[in-house]
């Protein structure tokens, strides 16, 4: 095993900060857009509660068939497995953002009203701030999750660690074949422990001392 | 974009051997694509470290899963460049019924049909990796002590268990049409039932027959863990698998750009043998080398590449 | 959780079926190829789904019967000091690739039915844990002390206050875990465990978009299915005037 | 309040140490403390005083490091716990309902866990429900996020008073209903009381609902040191030391007033005049009582107007118009309630009425003033029935009091 | 109480109406509504009646549906929102703090949003800290969950000031501390007030708290109804109806005590003595004068002892100790605080001491008697400059009060 890692130790380096970037990328744009779409949809019931169904409904789609679904219009490489990573990564993300800033108290909204912010200017200033800790534990979420959904991405030649898995089962009875689904699975739970690491580390950096628990 | 590459993608810098850098390409873009299994990422490989000499900026998108998906790849022009089988090719993508004995006759086939559908073949190598069907030695007794595949018919219908890829359990040159090849029926209580077919990823195949998962594995004869596993191959007695010579096929419109592509491949084909690629092959899946580096270490010793400087 | 309320039950067994008869309708109408025609016979279907589903149950089923009573046990007084750091272990554990466990099942038990099965199980057991003991945790302190303080034994306390009490989250999180499972039996294709995931390979494989349509929708269509009937007992089993 | 039979049992604290793990200081050191019979005593204290940990090692949910508790004159130390609490009582803040049981279901538990049988404990409900001023039919059915706050804790004192205990415990059973709800409940559960007479142990952080609850209130410091454990009268007349009058807080005064009732102190006599009747012949009554007025009362004895010589010298006949704005207390208002009444009324003074509304007599602010003064005597002297209570000395034995425990 | 430069702004609220979609009945129904610069009112009455959407439609966080407001003049109802609310600080219960921003940052918002420098901020911070009576260098870096609930309520009356806006609105903004603090706040908002002389308009549930902190009270009933629109006096004196009477609750006399102040009433005289002098000598003076007492001052002129004429007759000597137990109320304190020291003390009366301790006089029951019938003599008249409150009336223009609005 540590001849393996040792041999390939370049190529396990790339694929892992292929999976890494894949990873933060695709949170990023999936933070950027559930932001967005919560930022719409909270002040009302009615959206908040469509927001929440399609969370929930679409978390259950199995990422193996929508990967699949996604190969006959798009082709193969990267392309697919950013929507992928995108989609299942933005689902709890819009579900925590909405939580996050509709639980913030109506009593601040209302002081920030009564002291003639706007409501645009509310929303940035007060809202979000307070909501970003409840929207970064949808990230922390988000990220554990899409580590192992970006590894089936390989499938269809998404970037990243993934194809360890897949080349090992290609070669399954081959040499090293073992040493390379290992590699793979180690290595999204490493890089899942640390993106997770920095996400907290983000955390501390990002939210207020005031809100800090 | 932003720094992301597909999975297993691999362009290394190479310095100029036989193949030398192709004039005033200022980096063109070129893609390669492969099928996943061994021979197909070395080959792949290969043509990545042969475009990556002359000069152009490779995009590596091998490791497609599946035939009909690298195919497509070809013909839409998402990718330039593609190792294919000369059977595979008039069976399956051109739907073909007779196949042509003669191998050079066959290419011709392929390449005057297949010039119609803005795709050209290079020249064709030497090397044919036709599918055969596997058997564990020390089961060889005990199935009668069986060597060709007209033999099958005279097992117990239990004992015919086969491990296929889901790919030759649908192709028309795949797992049916061969079993009616040799008088059995698919699917029926009497020939070969569903249940005795078991469906596994490609590579997944030659451990599985070797575990005695089923009796019978369906092998790529050139793959190194034949002799690796010691699985014994029964012999096509009938003749139903065509030959499969590989050869580097083109989008044409690409070739057109760049011509040169044709003779840098032209010079690679006729060292592929089947020994040769036996070789390869059982450096990746026996020694358990990298196939970018088996291919990269070939290519330098024959002299096509050298190390960078 | 207003999307739980019996409306959006029905709005979901409403979209699962308008999926399920847009999908036939389709395959009705396509013009399909004797390849496609064979691998999508009614027959074959249904046997992919069964064994699907046979994987799906048969995991679930050794899930919860380990997961949970080694959930109760963990958030018990001797064992009480392994909640956090089997938290944490479950948390991360989460995030390894399904597919590499499956894989890695394969290496150790051989190809087939029974490596998905208990990669399946392995996968899944985290999350129905996790739920488990959050579950327990989460039970006002409060509550269990009134029962304690009227002369409930440590047992009855568990059986008639904690878990009743932690039946939504653990349920919850065992709808989580099956539709996880369904997800992932796709993946036993990979090792001959049989399933619908045989139809998306073969369909990327063959380049038979019918094929490969067909089987993500059905596996879609069956995750939603078995998160309706999660759903269902969520709603029946959740304990009145909670 | 005549006392009726006493159901409570007498529970003894006899040098009880509580140490938890990792704890420097003991929460509860040394503590020696008798709970008399059907009395109802408080623990108040600042936070974490060890209020608590000493509740609940009576039931033992919390087991003691040292010493024994006594209850009823068995030594329940070594008891099976279980079986103990099922003899106890215990409520604690918004009464810890189980939600996924209906109310009946939850005041039924214990009786059921005593394998009563499902008539007996359905009639037990109901009876239980009258108990609380819940009407069975329409809350036995349920649960209890459909109940308000207040109706929530009359539950939980419900379900606590299920097995007919001897003993109650509460922790802070009102900490959380607000502040009227609180006020109502205090009085019902002084009703309550008054027709059961259990032992009541009962934790707050409330002072002012230590006094009106409380026949003794025990203030404990931290390490639950008994720093004073007296009658409220006694520690508001006579606080032991400088924390226990901070703990009072300002308004002693005015506290010592909610604890004493009209009818129990002398009232004036008065001139009673009636409808009818010829002022100048009122007049003359008063002149000659040397008074300054006269009470005019209806032929139910009621009074209905109160005429100053002057109003007396210009009328002819008395009419029987009722004064809107008499000032009248009942004879079982504090004097607080008195006090107040007089301040708003021109004369100073307050009409007092017994049973039926009848007039009794009157009460001025002199009666109000002696009243505190003898109060203020008698707090000094030590009820000679007061129980045991201290953290350190010797306990003497047979468990009675023989001396007052503070100084 | 010398009435400073007055910075408030009066309000106008004229024929406002608010229906809320869906609602059968208005929230708040034609009130008209005059607040009078520099004044604090008091909006009170029972949960749901409106008067929060009263005091919201003054900032416009409401918009009226009919009806116009008027604040110093400017019809407003016109106005930008967001703008009018710059210029009206506006305080709700806990402050409202925004948790993620500094004590700083928080009351620097509103400067900041109408452009001021940095420097003129800072300093507009550190001067508001020292108002609210926070250290600057202690508490400005803080986050509100670094500061009590008392503090934070600071804190948000800090901000409230920011801009130095000439109006206030206040909604419940002690309701989330506990008692002690709370008095404390409205101490602060007292001082505050006395200084800067802003127009407040404050909900509160509290009618202690109404009565305390108002110069007008306004009393809703559903739908912003004003039932009574006046002085504390005049409301606990004279209540406009039974509505009212129910609200005031008991204890209106009691009640009527805190808005009276010791120095406000009439103090006896009486004999002085001093330590080192014959208690002989003093006992004469205590006979001639006919009192019963002597008050032993020391050279400070600060009362020490006092003395009745039994312990004069015992006394060699007067000597220099100081009894820890003489009742002594400050001339600040309220009738109440009074009353409540001369209840614990023996002789029914209390010292009364002036600036820097020094004794000023005697205060007895009587004398806080007296005092009640005068101020409920004194609340039977009618203010003249009553601001004008209705509900349904024509409103007379120009907009200045003519008549009293209340019977
Ligand atoms: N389970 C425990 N483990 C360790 N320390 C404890 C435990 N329970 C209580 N303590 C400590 O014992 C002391 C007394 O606690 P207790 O709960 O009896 O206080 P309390 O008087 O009820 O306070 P409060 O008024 O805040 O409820 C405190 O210092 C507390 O921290
Ligand atoms: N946004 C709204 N939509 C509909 N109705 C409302 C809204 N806000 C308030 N109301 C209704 O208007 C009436 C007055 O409400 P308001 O909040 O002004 O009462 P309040 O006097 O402040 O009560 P509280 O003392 O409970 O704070 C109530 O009946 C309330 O239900
Ligand atoms: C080379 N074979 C024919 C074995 C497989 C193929 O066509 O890819
Ligand atoms: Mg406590
Ligand atoms: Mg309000």
């Amino acid at each position: 095993m540590l001849d393996y890692i040792g041999d390939r130790f370049d190529q396990i380096l790339f694929s892992s900060w292929q999976h890494f970037s894949l990873v933060v990328q695709c949170l990023i744009l999936a933070t950027v857009i559930a932001v967005l779409v919560a930022a719409l949809v909270y002040r009302s019931t009615a959206f908040t509660s469509v927001a929440n169904s399609v969370s929930a409904i679409g978390l259950t789609i199995p990422s193996f068939a929508f990967i699949g679904l996604l190969i006959a219009p798009i082709g193969f490489g990267v392309a697919p497995a950013v929507i992928v990573v995108t989609f299942f990564a933005s689902l709890p993300i819009l579900r925590n953002a909405v939580v996050g800033l509709s639980g913030v108290a109506p009593s601040i909204v209302e002081s920030a009203r009564g002291i003639g912010m706007s409501r645009f200017r509310t929303l940035v200033q007060v809202e979000l701030p307070i909501a970003w800790p409840v929207i970064l534990n949808g990230i922390r979420v988000s990220a554990q999750m899409v580590m192992g959904i970006a590894a089936v991405a390989a499938y269809s030649l998404g970037p990243g660690l993934g194809g360890f898995i897949f080349s090992g089962l290609s070669r399954l009875g081959g040499a090293n074949s073992l040493e390379s689904v290992w590699t793979g699975v180690i290595g999204v739970v490493v890089l899942a422990l640390l993106l997770d690491l920095l996400i907290v580390g983000l955390g501390r950096l990002t939210t207020p001392r005031g809100i800090r628990v | 974009g932003c720094g992301l590459q597909p999975a297993t993608s691999y362009v290394p810098d190479v310095g100029p051997g036989s193949i030398t850098p192709i004039d005033g390409l200022d980096g063109a873009d070129l893609t390669v694509t492969s099928k996943n299994y061994t021979e197909q990422l070395i080959l792949g490989k290969i043509a990545v470290i042969a475009a990556s000499a002359a000069g152009f900026a490779v995009t590596d998108l091998s490791n497609v899963p599946g035939s009909q998906p690298a195919r497509e790849l070809i013909l839409s022009g998402q990718a330039d460049i593609l190792w294919e089988y000369t059977g595979t090719a008039w069976l399956t993508y051109l739907g073909q019924t007779e196949t042509i004995s003669n191998q050079q006759e066959q290419w011709q086939a392929v390449y005057d049909i297949d010039i119609e559908n803005g795709v050209t073949w290079g020249a064709p190598a030497p090397m044919n990796n036709t599918y055969a069907m596997a058997v564990r030695s020390e089961a060889v007794t005990e199935l009668g002590g069986i060597t060709s595949m007209s033999q099958l018919a005279t097992l117990p219908v239990e004992e015919r268990t086969f491990c296929v890829e889901a790919e030759f359990n649908s192709r028309p040159d795949g797992l049916n049409p061969m079993l009616e090849h040799y008088g059995l029926a698919r699917g029926t209580a009497d020939g070969v039932p569903d249940g005795n077919v078991g469906i596994y990823d490609t590579g997944a195949i030659y451990s599985a027959t070797d575990t005695g998962a089923c009796n019978f594995g369906e092998v790529f004869t050139t793959d190194g863990r034949i002799d690796a596993l010691d699985l014994a191959v029964l012999e096509d007695d009938l003749g139903f698998f065509p030959a499969y010579n590989v050869a580097p096929v083109f989008f044409t419109e690409s070739l057109k750009e760049y011509p040169q592509l044709e003779d840098i491949f032209a010079q690679i084909s006729p060292s592929l043998t089947d020994a040769v690629l036996r070789d390869l092959n059982r450096k990746v899946d026996v020694d358990g080398q990298e196939p970018a580096e088996v291919a990269f270490e070939w290519m330098k010793s024959e002299g096509f590449i050298s190390d960078p400087e | 959780m207003v999307w739980l309320s019996w409306r959006g039950l029905v709005y979901q067994l409403v979209g699962i079926v308008v999926g399920l008869a847009a999908l036939v309708a389709w395959l009705l109408t396509a013009d399909l190829s004797a390849v496609e025609l064979n691998t999508l016979a009614p027959a074959a279907l249904w046997g992919y789904t069964v064994e699907h589903l046979q994987l799906t149950l048969l995991a679930a089923l050794i899930v919860l019967v380990v997961a949970i009573p080694v959930g109760i046990l963990l958030t018990r007084r001797p064992l009480r000091f392994l909640t956090g750091p089997v938290l944490v272990v479950a948390n991360f554990g989460q995030a390894a690739p399904a597919l590499g466990v499956v894989v890695l099942l394969a290496f150790w038990l051989g190809f087939g039915f029974w490596a998905a099965t208990v990669s399946l199980v392995l996968y899944a057991v985290l999350p129905v844990l996790r739920n488990t003991m959050v579950g327990l945790q989460q039970v006002d302190a409060r509550l269990v002390e009134a029962g304690r303080g009227m002369g409930m034994s440590a047992s009855a306390v568990l059986l008639k206050v904690e878990l009743p009490l932690a039946v939504p989250v653990m349920l919850a999180g065992i709808r989580t875990a099956l539709v996880l499972l369904v997800g992932t039996a796709a993946l036993a294709t990979f090792i001959n465990g049989g399933g619908l995931g045989i139809l998306i390979t073969t369909g990327v494989n063959l380049k038979l978009t019918s094929v490969l349509v067909t089987g993500s929708v059905l596996v879609a269509l069956l995750a939603l299915l078995i998160d309706w009937v999660g759903r269902v007992v969520e709603h029946v089993a959740r304990p009145k005037g909670i | 309040m005549l006392p009726v039979e006493v159901t409570g049992a007498s529970i003894l604290l006899d040098h009880v140490t509580k140490r938890f793990p990792g704890q420097l200081k003991p929460a509860v050191d040394g503590l020696t403390m008798e709970i008399p019979a059907g009395k109802i005593v408080m623990l108040v204290g600042p936070s974490g005083c060890g209020k608590t940990t000493t509740l609940k090692m009576i039931n033992r949910l919390i087991e003691p490091s040292e010493g024994r508790i006594v209850v009823d004159g068995d030594d329940v130390t070594d008891m099976n716990g279980d079986e103990l609490r099922r003899g106890i009582g215990y409520v604690i803040q918004a009464g810890g309902l189980f939600p996924h049981m209906t109310v009946a279901t939850n005041i039924g538990i214990v009786p059921k866990m005593l394998g009563w049988d499902r008539a007996r404990i359905a009639a037990r409900v109901d009876e239980l429900l009258e108990l609380v001023s819940l009407d069975p039919a329409l809350y036995r059915n349920r649960y209890p996020k459909e109940l308000s706050g207040g109706q929530q804790q009359r539950v939980g004192v419900a379900r606590a008073l299920a097995a007919d205990p001897p003993v109650l415990l509460m922790d802070e059973p009102f900490g959380a209903v607000d502040p009227i709800t609180r006020l109502r409940l205090q009085d019902e559960l002084l009703s309550i009381q008054e027709e059961l007479q259990k032992t009541i142990v009962c934790v707050t952080h409330d002072f002012d609902e230590a006094v009106k609850l409380g026949d003794w209130i025990a203030i404990f410091n931290e390490g639950a040191q008994l720093v004073q454990y007296d009658t409220p009268e006694r520690i508001l007349g006579d606080p032991a030391n400088e924390f226990v009058e901070n703990f009072i807080g300002s308004g002693a005064g005015l506290k010592q007033l909610t604890l004493t009732r009209v009818a129990e102190v002398g009232l004036a006599e008065a001139v009673v005049g009636k409808p009818g009747e010829k002022a100048a012949a009122v007049l003359s009554r008063v002149t000659t009582a040397g008074h300054g007025h006269a009470v005019i009362v209806d032929d139910r004895q009621r009074p209905i107007q109160w005429l100053s010589r002057r109003q007396l010298a210009r009328l002819d006949t008395i009419d029987s118009s009722p004064d809107p704005k008499l000032p009248v207390v009942g004879h079982r208002a504090t004097l607080n309630d008195a006090l107040d009444t007089m301040l708003v009324s021109s004369a100073g003074a307050a009409l007092v009425t017994g049973r039926r509304d009848m007039f009794k007599g009157v009460i001025d602010v002199n009666t109000i003033m002696e009243a505190i003064t003898k109060a203020q005597g008698a707090a000094a002297e030590v009820s000679a029935d007061a129980p045991v209570g201290l953290n350190t000395g010797v306990f003497p034995s047979p468990i009675v009091a023989e001396e007052p425990g503070q100084p």
